[in-house]
């Protein structure tokens, strides 16, 4: 069994000696008899740390990883490079090992890191400002309809359907506990969020409006438009991004959005199987006394040094308790961390050249697969197509070590033979072409290329 | 410009770069003809420019002025900063968990549905409540989960329910959480033994109260005797009794939340079930309960089929998703290896010696030249942590708690949680973890007469304290008043000149 | 092309400008036309690290290690459990990036680690002097031929069979350099080596003489009967010695030898397909000022502060230039850490459970194998057998993912069917039981088990 | 006891451990049944006793007293202290490689084969010499194989030759070498231009001459404008003319050793080609030669057969084995890594940036204020490096060169190599290398200003430097008359009380 306390015999002695009692029960005296468990827990035995490993190791090869088949799955977290030096830096125990820094002194290096991501967040997002992280993508659009319900006092909230599924049931799943109803607005023929459906789904009860840009079909949204048309009524309009799409894409901040929210997976973190990651949550300036979360600010210590601290903390659980403006403690520090390095690795110029490079691939895959697109209109970095005989395409594709994509018919049963295709710059035009390859023999006669 | 304190963002030159593109192997098409012109970003976020070797350097600098848990020790109250097993990190980085897919079907996740099918097994019997949904995202996402479980349980029964209990001594979370499920919250007191107090829990316990939030032993560190009259109370309400898992710590193997009548509870797998805390998470908050409480659990819930297991989404009386995907898989690895390595052996381990280390310490404190200042609250044995006043250092020596916790980063020492629980005067709550050693809560008691030793010749030395630390203290209210909480280009800048001329795309307006 | 360099245009404009000069080309005026290359590298362009990731990660996939199969290969190299917390303190840049502390003040955690270090070194192999690491096993053998050299200025070293075939060829080309004539000691049929002809080989014209323990059969050597045999005419007595092994064998200090090298593999670092790893070199007092390598020493500063600095450094090249003890410069320091981890983590304790354990599972499998055994003798972690159709029983073993060990065949033509069997704690009683099955069909009727 | 300075040995307690063992899954016979008495250890080496958190801490808090390249300046002459990309640790810790056992059949080690065969190109195609050996475990040992090498080559033509000319500015590991290749050293002079004194090499190269070994650029920094005339020399006299790799940064791309007439090359993987410098190694010194010297290196050779690659081991002529196995792979994993990504084009980039970097921190170093005191020795256009002399401090300021490098410690820069090459006094050897940017060089200039700006006032702050630093100046003098080189309990110590009284396994007699 392994250990890691470090009690000899002798200290125990020693211990229990200054404590004043004999015996370790002594010390749990105050735990009533009939609530005892009174046997051991019915677990296996502890084993040694090469035994664990083993076990681990084996268990982790029964999974069909990234690194083990060509996958073109995307839909909401995606298979992008991590530089090494983010191991490198994640790794090391200054940043691994400390909590929350409540203490400002000796966490001036976690801080910083804080106000630097807080700032790559807010040029991504064009909006003024940005919290430290919250839990990640969906929880984040559950957190902006609970601003939007402090900041409006309305009952409720619209929803595009091209928002992803599980930001919908995440936010509906919310919505309920704070009380509020959720109306969806449907998508048009072209996949895209129907303008009109949605001007007309806004009423003066409407507290936030929700879209995606790119939606989750891949579609790229006018989120102009559809914040012109949410925000009629005074309600805020909620963006759900993804942060790579805003390479290429026009930051919500200058399209109308007052919030904007998502998954910060794929800015340098691992996919691990959905987590942990990180939420990015920005708003507009009137909104920066109600965020959630932790906010690093900028400030000077008593010599006049340039320092950092949490600030704003009268918006939280620790300070205001049940006034609080959300219950979120602990948050996704280390993967903030990796997301602001990941965006520094890349830089101003990089981050462009990774946007325009999967821009380019993800049209060209689409052209090659050459099937019907559900979506016909702009996409960045995912599209959805119509695949007939969509099981034997997979079959077929994932014996060939290609794992082609994500089905749709669970979360969109009108799409029952769709098939959500993402694009990274780990898709080479070699595994693009293969995959065209296998899917392009099941293309029936005269279907549209 | 090297040494003194500068964003990324500033040393930021144009031209520099670490990244480079992959080859681009497909026609390049100009983005103006993929994309309309009207959603084209037009400035490019304004990201640093800067090497490899400069962006090594910035982030390795950075990080070597936070104080962590691998340099010293961290008596952080309620949050269980035990050691961290360097196993955890190297497992978790395989490829085969790193780099699965959370939407790769489940006959090709086996062993990832396997690994999270045996934590919630062990996490059911280290609670006595069988049925364990890993979802939540942290502590506070479990309590939200356990309130809106509580709401659909009730709901179900056709009750409505509008009020929440929880003791004065509650962490935050707990009352924040009750606003957030839509209840309203209601204080319970606490009698002198730093109990509940029962009088007080049976009047406000009515048919009106949805549930009891608790946890046992209590942000004081002690265990609450009446447990099962408590218990007793809440169920005679028809109420829940939810229970704050975070200091299970102290607990575990000898008694279990559903064995004192919870329904239901949280886990802080960053806390009992050790992960590295990040700086602040990630962490899981993964909830266990009852059965009459069990149809009500998120989905998808992980289901063992024969031999083989699956993701279970047909459960109608679910109250959803609280989150994308299942949960904080990467936590759910470090965790479940800290299990297989401990074992019900070592487990049962842990709690002794969490619990000795607390009682030692705390009676270290109790000795004369330490206990005049510090007045332990409610003494009596405590569990895995315990709670002093500063009370008496300020009355007789001039110096706060603030003071005191300030002072001690000047001796490399973490300070414990401060200024809670609340209903403590100039509260120290103190939560040494079973994986110190005796030396170390050695040293921190003679830190600590080392500090009012010292504060009775010159208190200006810990009120002006800390004095060796990056930087010293900051001012907080000014940082709030004009809050600065993104760095632009129009602060002075050493970076790139013509970037200090132009604002950034968000630059307008803003702030 | 990836890109380490900092300088932008900008930079390169103002740079040149203060040197001077016009362009890049003008700094390299000094050397002549005649010699210049005048054309590209013939090497492929630059890739990005992804690139190089992939190309790397390929490269790896097609090669067999130990991750992938069950192997009793050892020889020198062994396939133990690194534990985690080598890799998390090795990845440390500030154990990683620095080189030779010259500047002791800014460099106490190298110092520290190689006064540490030096101090388990000694403790294993019972001799009070041991250096900060040499390069490894086998040129560590030939080092201290050249010390004996230096010592005794004589002209004959004599070297048992037993020692390991790597280090008798270093030793033989080094003794070419340093003009020595090396004479080779036989095993006797129980594969030790064999003191009477060891005696007789010894005269007044040898400077060392050198053994292994165990030797490379495995065989556990009488190093107390060698030594008396070896030093009778005043040569030093070289042991060459397995680290692990020393947890359960009496320290070669204790029986006689003058200087005791290894290979340091075994001790917390990788296989590396050979390197690198560290050599340790340790000796009796009077040779600590003909030592090779660096070494630490324990003083004050002028406050009167503990510290460590590198010390006796008239020993060495950079001061003594032609007089130096060895040419050694860069030696393994990083490695030599991962050993001094290694052993604090096993522990006093630890270490001897670990010998223990490998010893019986050696010991079990010798017997479970059944083969006719080339060193019947003791053994404390590897044996050698006769495998009567040796190829065939190698093919099915890797059919089966078993590496059953490695043939004697090249090293030894006299042992043509002889198999060496290494057993490490990662190598479990299933594993020994799957390899018996193995080779036990093989058996021919009444051969000895 | 817990923050000075404690060696692992003292923190040890009686009981403690890190390390569990997996459980013993055979027959538990005792040891005295499977080892005769006399060869067993009676009593355990006395190794430290600590439970992982506190060894995590022990190790974690010394790294942090290392000054290191990924926190700043490292301008360490002839060591090359370039940026170590962090995609070398990645790679070379794939399984594929880390856990490849060095006897592993080469069919079943193709890929490791492989990728040694294609670095052997790469250095060839660099070097301008097609044979290469991989083997040497670092850049002396690639001499020492050079050596050996010259000598198998002249005794295959039944020659004998003694000596081995060094020229005086040599780095010791030449004329180190030298001597235990049993050759005699014979050093050359050095012109005024700083290059080879032509008329001393025409003088001692004679026919017993077995060698030259050069650098060049040499030690100083300059390229040998004569490197033709001297090969000329050399080769009429019958002698191999070796080249030391470890200036190669300054050349790569532009002029090949094999072009300008050498025979035999060593590299440093570990400074030309960026290994992590670990504290003193690992690093790796392949060689590479010329045909004529082609039949005498090492076994085993890879070679490609087909589209496969094998070891070849029957190589009659061949000087044997330098060391065990095949060399330090992961050092070549990481090198080839480095050449993979920078490719043709970003070799010769590197090798221009860090000849500019030279000259640019030259071109600071010689404005006023500094070149009155630190007078650039052999002044004209360097290449990687330069050096300067501390004459001038020492005459008018009164401070040596080792009082202005233990200042720079304060500053937070690594001090350049000084007193080498011993033919300038009082020098400081400057090699910036291409990765780092202006702004580090600038601030480098910056320091060494104000120190000597500081010595006008008060020489005394740089004669007592270091200040600021973990330890101050220690004493090496005592350490060498009294060598304590290693721990033991006798010497006072915070440990376990027990362990002070007994003596360890070789405590007897020693020291
Ligand atoms: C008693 C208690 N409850 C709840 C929480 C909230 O847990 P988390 O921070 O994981 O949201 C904490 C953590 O600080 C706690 O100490
Ligand atoms: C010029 C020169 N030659 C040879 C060497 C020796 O190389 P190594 O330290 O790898 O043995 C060095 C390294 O310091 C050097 O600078």
């Amino acid at each position: 069994m392994s250990r890691y306390t470090g009690a000899t015999e002798e200290d125990l002695r020693e211990m229990l000696g200054a404590i004043g009692v004999e015996s370790l029960e002594d010390l749990f005296t105050d735990i009533p008899e009939s609530v005892r468990l009174g046997r051991e827990l019915d677990l296996p035995p502890g084993r040694s740390e090469q035994e664990v490993y083993e076990h681990l190791a084996a268990l982790a090869a029964r999974n069909r990883s990234a690194e083990d088949e060509i996958t073109f799955v995307g839909a909401g977290m995606y298979d992008h490079y991590v530089p090494s030096l983010i191991d490198t830096l994640l790794g090391r125990s200054e940043f691994l090992t400390p909590y929350t820094p409540y203490q400002p002194e000796i966490s001036q290096g976690g801080l910083q890191v804080m106000f630097e991501f807080q700032t790559a967040i807010s040029e991504l997002t064009g909006l003024p400002v940005a919290n430290a992280s919250v839990y990640e993508g969906p929880s984040a659009v559950a957190a902006a309809g609970y601003l939007a319900k402090l900041e409006t006092r309305r009952t409720k909230l619209v929803a595009s359907r091209g928002l992803h599924p599980h930001s919908r049931a995440a936010l509906a799943t919310h919505a309920a506990g704070y009380g509020m109803e959720v109306v969806e607005v449907p998508l048009d023929e072209d996949g895209a969020t129907d303008v009109e459906a949605l001007a007309a789904a806004v009423d003066d009860d409407t507290a936030g409006v929700f879209v995606q840009q790119p939606n989750f079909l891949g579609t790229v949204e006018d989120v102009g438009a559809l914040a012109e048309a949410g925000k009629r009524t005074g309600a805020l309009l909620v963006c759900a991004a993804d942060p790579i799409a805003l390479s290429v894409l026009k930051p919500p901040g200058e399209l109308g959005a007052d919030l904007c929210v998502g998954e910060g997976q794929p800015l340098g973190n691992r996919l691990d199987f959905g987590g942990p990651s990180f939420g990015f949550f920005a708003a507009d300036q009137r909104f920066i006394r109600k965020m959630p979360g932790r906010i690093a600010g900028e400030t000077r210590d008593v010599d006049g040094k340039r320092g950092f601290v949490l600030t704003l903390q009268t918006r939280e659980q620790h300070i205001r308790r049940e006034k609080a403006t959300h219950n979120i403690c602990t948050a996704q520090a280390l993967n903030a961390l990796a997301g602001v390095v990941y965006l520094s690795w890349l830089g101003k110029r990089g981050f462009a050249e990774l946007g325009e490079l999967l821009l380019r691939r993800t049209h060209y895959a689409r052209e090659a697969l050459g099937l019907e697109a559900i979506n016909p209109g702009p996409v960045v970095r995912e599209f959805a197509v119509r695949v007939p005989d969509l099981r034997d395409v997979m079959q077929r594709a994932r014996a060939a070590g290609i794992n082609p994509g994500y089905p749709l018919a669970r979360d969109y049963p009108e799409f029952s033979d769709g098939l959500l295709v993402a694009v990274t710059e780990r898709r080479t035009r070699e595994h693009i072409d293969r995959l065209a390859s296998l899917v392009g023999a099941q293309v029936p006669e005269g279907a549209p290329a | 410009m090297i040494d003194e304190t500068v964003t990324v963002f500033e040393r930021s030159r144009a031209g520099r770069r670490a990244f480079v593109a992959p080859e681009t192997d497909v026609p390049e098409v100009p983005v103006e003809e993929l994309l309309p012109a009207d959603v084209i970003r037009e400035r490019p976020a304004e990201l640093p420019e800067i090497s490899e070797p400069e962006l090594v350097r910035h982030y390795t600098t950075l990080s070597s002025k936070n104080f962590h848990l691998d340099e010293g020790f961290y008596p952080l109250g309620s949050c269980t900063m035990k050691h961290n097993p360097k196993l955890h990190e190297r497992v978790a980085a395989l490829p085969g968990h790193a780099r699965l897919h959370p939407l790769q079907e489940p006959e090709h996740a086996q062993g990832a549905l396997e690994l999270m099918w045996n934590l919630q097994v062990a996490l059911g019997e280290i609670a006595g409540l069988p049925h364990v949904s890993l979802q939540p995202s942290a502590g506070s996402h479990g309590e939200l989960a356990g309130l809106l479980l509580t709401r659909a349980y009730h709901e179900d029964r056709g009750e409505q329910r509008t009020k929440v209990l929880t003791p004065d001594t509650a962490h935050g979370t707990n009352p924040a959480t009750v606003t957030m499920a839509g209840y309203e919250v209601v204080k319970v007191g606490t009698a002198d033994d730093g109990g509940v107090d029962l009088d007080d829990l049976r009047e406000k316990a009515g048919d009106d109260v949805a549930c009891l939030m608790l946890t046992n032993p209590n942000t004081l560190g002690l265990f609450d005797r009446n447990i099962e009259e408590i218990a007793r109370i809440v169920h005679d309400a028809g109420a829940t009794l939810y229970y704050d898992g975070a200091n299970l710590n102290a607990v575990m193997g000898i008694t279990r939340p559903g064995d004192m009548g919870f329904d239901i509870v949280h886990f802080n797998l960053h806390k009992t079930f050790t992960q590295p805390h990040g700086g602040g998470g990630p962490g899981a908050g993964p909830i266990a309960c009852s059965d009459r409480i069990e149809p009500f659990l998120p989905v998808p819930q992980v289901v063992q089929r024969g031999d083989s297991f699956d993701f279970d989404f047909d459960r109608p009386k679910s109250i959803g998703k609280l989150r994308g995907f299942q949960g904080n898989f990467g936590v759910f690895v470090r965790s479940y290896a800290y299990i297989c390595s401990l074992g019900r052996d070592g487990l049962k381990d842990v709690s002794e010696i969490a619990v000795l280390n607390a009682n030692y310490l705390k009676a270290l404190l109790a000795r004369p030249g330490i206990e005049e200042y510090l007045p332990i609250a409610f003494d009596r044995t405590c569990m895995h942590e315990f709670v002093v006043s500063g009370s008496g250092a300020k009355e007789q020596l001039g110096i706060k708690t603030l003071d005191i916790a300030k002072r001690m980063l000047d001796h490399d020492v973490h300070p414990p949680t401060v200024y809670f629980p609340l209903l403590v005067d100039e509260a120290l709550m103190i939560e040494p973890t079973e994986t110190e050693t005796k030396e170390r809560l050695d040293h921190f008691a003679d830190v600590i007469r080392a500090i009012l030793e010292e504060a009775k010749e010159d208190p200006e030395v810990a009120r002006t304290a800390p004095h060796t630390t990056p930087v010293r203290r900051l001012d907080e209210a000014g940082a709030a008043k004009r809050p600065v909480v993104r760095w632009r280009p129009e602060a002075d800048n050493p970076g790139d000149p013509e970037r200090a001329q132009k604002a950034p795309a968000s630059g307008s307006g803003a702030m």
